[in-house]
């Protein structure tokens, strides 16, 4: 067992552990809270696959602007799940079942296929290419509608969420 | 160097917490915080997916921009649909936003 | 090599000399050493901290017309010493209700969150943390968690002045980003490269010159980001108490206020090594001493004028802070960014016409958008009613 | 910029235009206007610097200037979807920008703009006109159309259409453009939507060429999964395939492969360009405004039909050897030469000023047809370039004098109709910048020799005609000419000369600059444009101007057409036309009014030519009148109302009588009292136990959907795999 496989089971227990308090926390703050340790986690993963682009857009796009998105949520609607002591509903243990069963179908799939064995590829000095990344997004040969409509998604999110949330039939 | 078995398997149970999470918790923010969780699961199995079978052409990673963007998407409608709906109802439990009248 | 040469190296090689011969590991002795530097980077930090706090106090002492700490030591010199003993030994009180571990995690994010971005900041030639490829990337990530700090705070300490303040505090991060991000987009487009170390190579001529309006953006947007005065409405005392940090005491409380200057100093390092040219200057190639000495310089220089700031400027209204950044700053920033990136490209072969022509351009737009825009950008307020007359002392009857 | 991302962002002013003026400014007539016309003029500026980049390129036809990038994923390769200008689409471009600029900038004089609101003026009719001044001298002027904004985002999206297909590089773009432009054509002849003949006229245009679009679909069809691509360049560029395609046998009436696409694509055209059979919506067009006609019959729709076998004549002649013409080339040749002579009969005996051009165009376009089938291929596309400006030139015209002559009926208060041609007469002096670009425009058309660009193009397809040994075709086409000559002589005497027949005629005015501004630039390149194209081989001027458009369009060829040299062809041209134009003259010099048509003592002749032969009573009889009556008397009356609801009600009349027996001698006594309130309480209780299916919880319909999900795909592993 080399020293990165290590790094990688210690980085998966803290994210699982954590994705499990998110899921399992009594208070909503709390849960936010391990969800950010937990797509740090997520991000420390990129970071062992030699994404470091991904890994800092991870802590940047993520915790920077999801979470706190989501504990501002969280803070604005506190009031309504207090009296309520419960945190799962009544059906979770068919939910269990099903996750529970949706992971080991997966890994029963796993199981079964071999395609693993192929070692990772090579990459160029210096790690990961962001410039052709760039490139493979706005080239016309690449994926620039993708992009473009991704971005056009973004827009229509932005104005649909202000116009939602903003009440404006006041 | 990491099988890439560690990855999908590391992905896939991340995957589940979240549907977990989606399925079972009261809370809205809380079912959003499992869809992100989801969302991240995916984006790691692209990533790995990327660098074992892909690299150094970088037609995965850009997969893997289009799920942040579209979780970012997701976040903020889904948010602001809480917001709404707790103005509204003062109740963010998923299980009592079960009329068809707002 | 000698050690006046580069002493980091310097001291770096006599050190893995001595581990390997223990019979350590090659890949162990790499370890211990990252590890011995990343511990020593935070203690160069801390103590920078506690030479700005002197720093700082004296300036605005003499900008106030008063001395300002001049009784312990030389010049004042101990006296943050004096005060950080006090600190240490006063009392944690943790208020009832307060929810733990926000409460208990956000001195430590506060902190944290800027020690981060030192990681990556090139002090000199060969003297720089980690050598990312994304570092400017990292710098913004970096940045998105001091805004967690501010938010766990306010809701952790149970109080509504605490929670209104961390409130206001992650409205002005999240809305000072966004140009922030715009801004900074610029160098790196005339780069090529979100590496800082490449970026810092690449000022033959400093990004300020060629790209004024880029420059006064950032600073402006991470004056907001640090919180300082004039854009200190976090702690602004008169209407929130102290804001987020109103239930903390002894190191917690010391903890923000050692975040907060240490998040001014970064900002100013941050400005001299992406617009004033970081450690370059005659002779930094060769000596990397001397790179890291021309930082020490500019950052202290950007730093005044920080300092300036606060000292000079009353603090904004809410409103007025968010129409500045919404209003002027953001537009300013996509203007800026679409002109410069269609002048850029064409003139790229003449890097003297390019700065002239990017300086010019920059500049007009910069004065015509502060100008223009800065004037409109806040509605003039109706006066509703009369104003009341001022209280006046009357001395006559005050007996009755 | 590249010429390459020019041409890409040639078609997009005009939609910007369009969505700016639907979305945002639709309640601004300025605004509107000056949007569309920004996006014309910017579309326009595009196309000159394209068109004259790319007329600087020598190996334009070999290397196109092209790009493309992919669009759909196919199995194991890519879809692209791109831009291409070759020589053919470049003097297409060069009409199509000319044209369309300077309809925009005249319908903003058509549609009155600056004139005050009509007094009862409603949307979706043409206005009628306001009364202004004071009560006792009290005038009625035209007044401004009321959707005069829908009218310029409506033409904005017809002008992107248009450059949209000018410049694609493959089949399938080129028939989302043509889609488009099909549907803008229905919006716009239906413009007036208040009218029921123009609802009829909108429909029927859309139908009609539906019919042709559907086989163009099929010809597409055939056409990608006989080679894997829809690229011009690609397919119908390259010899090897065609050889391929006109080799291969297609199974259907001995034809070939190449012949069979080519005749499949050609119903298109035969649909859009309004050849026989399928000719009968292009008349009734005129419905729409009159800038309207002028795109639809001159820059835009009908020519995109003929660019369409412009641009699939490789397809066409594909297989054919020496002089001989391939089966879908004779197909061609008959339907061109048949459809040009019958049109030009019918518009002999129309009275409508509009009328008369629209069977002209007709007659034209088959001239174009005629002129590919018979493989004259670069008089086709010279024809093509002419015909756009002159044809656009009359259109404009007429609505001109339509647009004076409802200014002389509204200030009369004539009851009658303001197109009619016998109404008119002596507008000569009335309106003379008018007259003067409509004579050019009208000589044009008939080919009045050496001055007018339709002498040359004309000329040089009876040249190809005659050169290819193809007697009938020439023959056809030299009458045709003739009539040409005679009924455009016709009308100018009518409208033009003589004396005025109606008082309205007498007040008729000139219009404003900005509507006959138009109708000079036009005029320009209705006699200029002709000069490019000069063959050498022409006696005397042949040689003096180089003929730069037969070798810029000529080098999409790839053997070289050669010409059989013989004065034949010359003097037909110039004796059908200056014939034509004399006897035209010399019959209509002085009609008088409420006299009939000279032409009339031609009895039965001239009653077909009049009734159009009576294609579109038929058309009604043979496909209308049996649809409605299957519609309504066998589907409605017959199998709804007699059998099934026979059947329904006999069922409703037995359950009735039933169920008064059941409820008198079962169900009150037995079940009532008994039964009731147990099934009642079963259906309820029922009820109660599956509602909590239907709780309106997300998360359990989730749950539900993913144990689902798993029972399936253990089920799909376990007993499929």
């Amino acid at each position: 067992m080399t020293g990165l496989q290590v790094v990688f089971l210690l980085i998966g227990a803290v994210t699982l552990a954590s994705a499990v308090m998110v899921v399992a926390a009594k208070r909503v703050m709390h849960a936010a809270l391990w969800l950010i340790l937990a797509l740090v986690g997520v991000a420390a993963a990129y970071a062992t696959l030699e994404a470091s682009f991904f890994a800092v857009m991870q802590v940047a796009v993520y915790v920077g602007a999801i979470a706190i998105l989501i504990i501002f949520a969280a803070m604005l609607t506190r009031r309504s799940m207090e009296d309520d002591p419960a945190r799962l509903n009544k059906g979770w243990p068919a939910a269990l079942l099903a996750a529970g069963g949706l992971l080991a179908g997966l890994v029963y799939l796993f199981s079964r296929w071999t395609g693993f064995s192929s070692p990772a590829r090579a990459l160029p000095e210096g790690g990961e290419n962001i410039a052709a990344l760039g490139l493979a997004l706005t080239a016309p040969e690449g994926f620039l509608v993708p992009f473009e409509v991704a971005s056009l998604l973004l827009v229509a999110a932005m104005i649909g969420a202000i116009y939602v949330a903003g009440d404006l039939r006041k | 160097m990491i099988p890439l078995s560690w990855y999908l398997i590391f992905a896939a149970c991340l995957f589940c917490i979240g549907l977990f999470g989606v399925l079972a918790r009261k809370n809205a923010v809380t079912i959003l915080m499992g869809i992100e969780l989801m969302l991240n699961a995916v984006n790691i199995n692209l990533l790995a997916f990327w660098r074992y079978l892909w690299a150094p052409k970088a037609d995965g990673q850009v997969f893997v921009a289009i799920v942040i963007v579209a979780a970012a998407a997701e976040a903020a409608v889904g948010l602001a649909l809480i917001i709404s709906a707790y103005r509204r109802r003062q109740t963010v439990n998923a299980n009592e936003m079960d009329m068809l009248k707002g | 090599m000698s050690f006046w040469y580069d002493p980091v190296a310097f001291i770096a090689e006599w050190l893995r000399g001595v581990l390997l011969g223990w019979g350590m590991a090659p890949e162990g002795a790499a370890f211990v050493l990252t590890a011995l530097g990343a511990a020593i980077m935070p203690l160069l930090a801390m103590l920078f901290v506690i030479f700005l706090i002197w720093y700082e106090r004296k300036l605005i002492g003499r900008i106030q017309n008063r001395f300002g700490p001049n009784r312990v030591g030389p010049f004042g010199l101990i006296q943050p010493f004096a005060d950080m003993l006090k600190i240490f030994i006063k009392e944690y009180i943790t208020p009832i209700g307060a929810d733990w571990l926000p409460y208990n995690l956000a001195p430590v994010l506060s902190v944290g969150g800027v020690l981060l971005i030192w990681a990556v900041i090139p002090f000199s030639a060969t003297i720089m943390g980690v050598n990312l490829n994304v570092g400017l990337v990292y710098i913004i990530a970096a940045g998105g968690l001091g805004a967690l700090s501010f938010l766990l705070a306010g809701w952790g300490s149970n109080n509504k002045y605490a929670m209104i303040g961390g409130f206001r505090s992650v409205a002005q991060l999240i809305s000072y980003e966004v140009p922030m991000v715009v801004s900074l987009l610029m160098p790196v487009m005339l780069t090529g490269s979100l590496g800082i170390n490449d970026l810092v190579k690449a000022q033959t001529i400093p990004f300020i010159v060629t790209l004024p309006a880029a420059a006064a953006i950032f600073f402006i947007t991470s004056v907001a980001e640090a919180g300082r005065a004039p854009f200190d409405l976090v702690e602004a005392e008169s209407e929130l108490v102290a804001g987020f940090n109103v239930e903390y005491s002894g190191l917690k409380f010391g903890m923000f206020f050692v975040g907060e200057f240490l998040h001014a100093f970064t900002i100013s390092l941050l400005f001299s090594t992406l617009f004033l040219g970081g450690w370059r200057g005659p002779g930094a190639e060769t000596y990397p001493l001397l790179g890291f000495l021309y930082l020490v310089i500019k950052t202290f220089l950007v730093y005044f004028v920080v300092i300036l700031f606060r000292g000079s400027l009353p603090r904004f209204r809410i409103d007025q802070m968010m129409d500045l950044t919404w209003k002027v700053l953001t537009p300013l920033a996509l203007v800026s960014l679409v002109v410069t990136a269609l002048l850029a490209k064409p003139l790229a072969g003449i890097p003297a016409l390019q700065a002239v022509v990017l300086f010019v351009v920059n500049a007009i737009l910069l004065m015509v958008f502060f100008s223009v825009a800065g004037k409109r950008a806040t509605p003039k307020r109706a006066i509703v009613g009369k104003p009341r007359p001022l209280a006046t002392p009357h001395h006559e009857d005050v007996s009755a | 910029m590249t010429t390459e991302s020019l041409i890409w962002l040639l078609p997009l002013p005009p939609l910007a235009a369009f969505l700016l003026i639907v979305l945002f400014t639709n309640r601004s007539k300025a605004l509107s206007h000056s949007l569309a016309l920004a996006g014309a003029g910017t579309a326009w500026l595009g196309s000159m610097i394209v068109f004259f980049r790319a007329v600087g390129q020598h190996d334009l036809a070999e290397n196109p200037i092209h790009i493309s990038f992919n669009w759909l994923p196919m199995v194991d390769e890519w879809f692209k979807m791109g831009v291409m200008i070759d020589p053919a689409g470049a003097v297409t471009l060069f009409f199509v920008a000319w044209t369309v600029l300077m309809i925009f900038i005249y319908s903003v004089g058509y549609h009155n703009f600056g004139q005050p609101k009509g007094d009862h003026d409603r949307p979706g009719l043409p206005p009628h006109g306001a009364t202004v001044g004071d009560k006792k001298h009290a005038h009625k002027v035209p007044s401004v159309e009321p959707m005069y904004s829908r009218f310029f985002a409506l033409i904005s999206l017809f002008a992107f259409a248009m450059f949209l297909l000018v410049v694609s590089d493959n089949l399938l773009l080129f028939y989302i453009a043509w889609e488009i432009m099909g549907f803008c054509s229905y919006a716009l002849i239906g413009f007036w939507y208040g009218k029921e003949s123009a609802r009829n006229a909108g429909v029927k245009a859309f139908l009609t060429t539906r019919v042709g679009d559907v086989f163009m679909l099929l010809g597409i069809v055939g056409l990608y999964s006989a080679t894997g691509s829809l690229n011009f360049h690609e397919v119908l560029g390259n010899p090897d395939t065609l050889a391929k395609l006109a080799a291969a046998d297609s199974g259907v009436l001995g034809l070939s492969l190449a012949g069979l696409l080519g005749i499949l694509l050609f119903i298109g055209t035969v649909g859009k360009s309004a050849q026989f059979p399928l000719h009968v919506w292009l008349p009734d067009a005129m419905e729409g405004p009159t800038p309207v006609s002028a795109m639809i019959h001159a820059a835009a729709m009908v020519s995109a039909g003929v660019f369409l076998a412009v641009r699939t004549f490789p397809l066409v002649s594909a297989g054919r050897v020496g002089e001989e013409l391939t089966s879908a080339m004779m197909v061609m040749a008959f339907i061109g030469a048949f459809t040009a002579l019958f049109a030009s009969t019918i518009a002999l005996a129309q009275n409508d000023i509009k009328r008369v051009l629209a069977y002209s165009t007709i007659a034209q376009l088959g001239y174009m047809i005629a002129a590919l089938g018979v493989g004259a291929y670069v008089a086709a596309v010279f024809h093509l370039v002419t015909h756009a400006f002159f044809k656009a030139l009359l259109f404009l015209g007429s609505g001109s004098v339509i647009h004076g002559m409802e200014h002389g009926v509204l200030h009369t208060g004539e009851k009658i109709d303001p197109q009619d041609m016998y109404n008119m007469g002596g507008l000569k002096d009335k309106m003379p910048v008018t007259f003067w670009t409509f004579v050019a425009g009208g000589l044009a058309l008939s080919g009045f020799p050496l001055v007018t660009a339709g002498f040359w193009s004309k000329d040089e397809i009876l040249t190809g005609a005659f050169g290819g040994h193809h007697w009938w075709v020439f023959g056809t086409l030299a009458v045709s000419a003739l009539l040409t000559a005679f009924y455009t002589m016709r009308q100018i005497t009518l409208t033009f000369l003589g004396k005025p027949r109606t008082k309205s005629a007498e007040h008729a005015s000139e219009n404003k600059t900005v509507m006959v501004g138009p109708l000079v630039v036009l005029a320009v390149f209705a006699v200029g444009a002709g000069w490019a194209g000069i063959p050498e081989k022409f006696p005397l001027l042949g040689g003096l101007i180089p003929n730069w458009f037969g070798e810029f369009v000529g080098s999409m060829l790839h053997e070289e057409a050669h010409h059989a040299e013989s004065i034949v062809p010359l003097l037909t041209s110039l004796v059908v036309s200056l014939g034509g134009l004399y006897l035209g003259y010399m019959v209509y010099r002085d009609v008088k009014q409420g006299s009939p048509d000279p032409l009339a003592r031609m009895g039965f002749l001239y009653k077909v030519f009049k009734y159009k032969y009576g294609i579109d009573e038929l058309y009604h009889d043979v496909f209308i009148r049996p649809a409605v009556w299957i519609s309504e008397v066998f589907t409605y009356r017959w199998i709804d109302k007699g059998l099934l609801d026979g059947i329904i009600e006999g069922i409703g009349k037995v359950a009735l009588t039933l169920g008064r027996l059941v409820r008198n001698y079962i169900d009150i006594p037995l079940w009532n009292e008994g039964m009731t309130d147990g099934v009642g309480g079963g259906v309820r209780r029922t009820g109660d136990a599956l509602r909590p299916v239907q709780s309106g919880r997300v998360q359990m319909y989730m749950v539900l959907a993913v144990l689902l999900v798993l029972v399936a795909s253990v089920l799909f592993l376990f007993f499929a795999a």
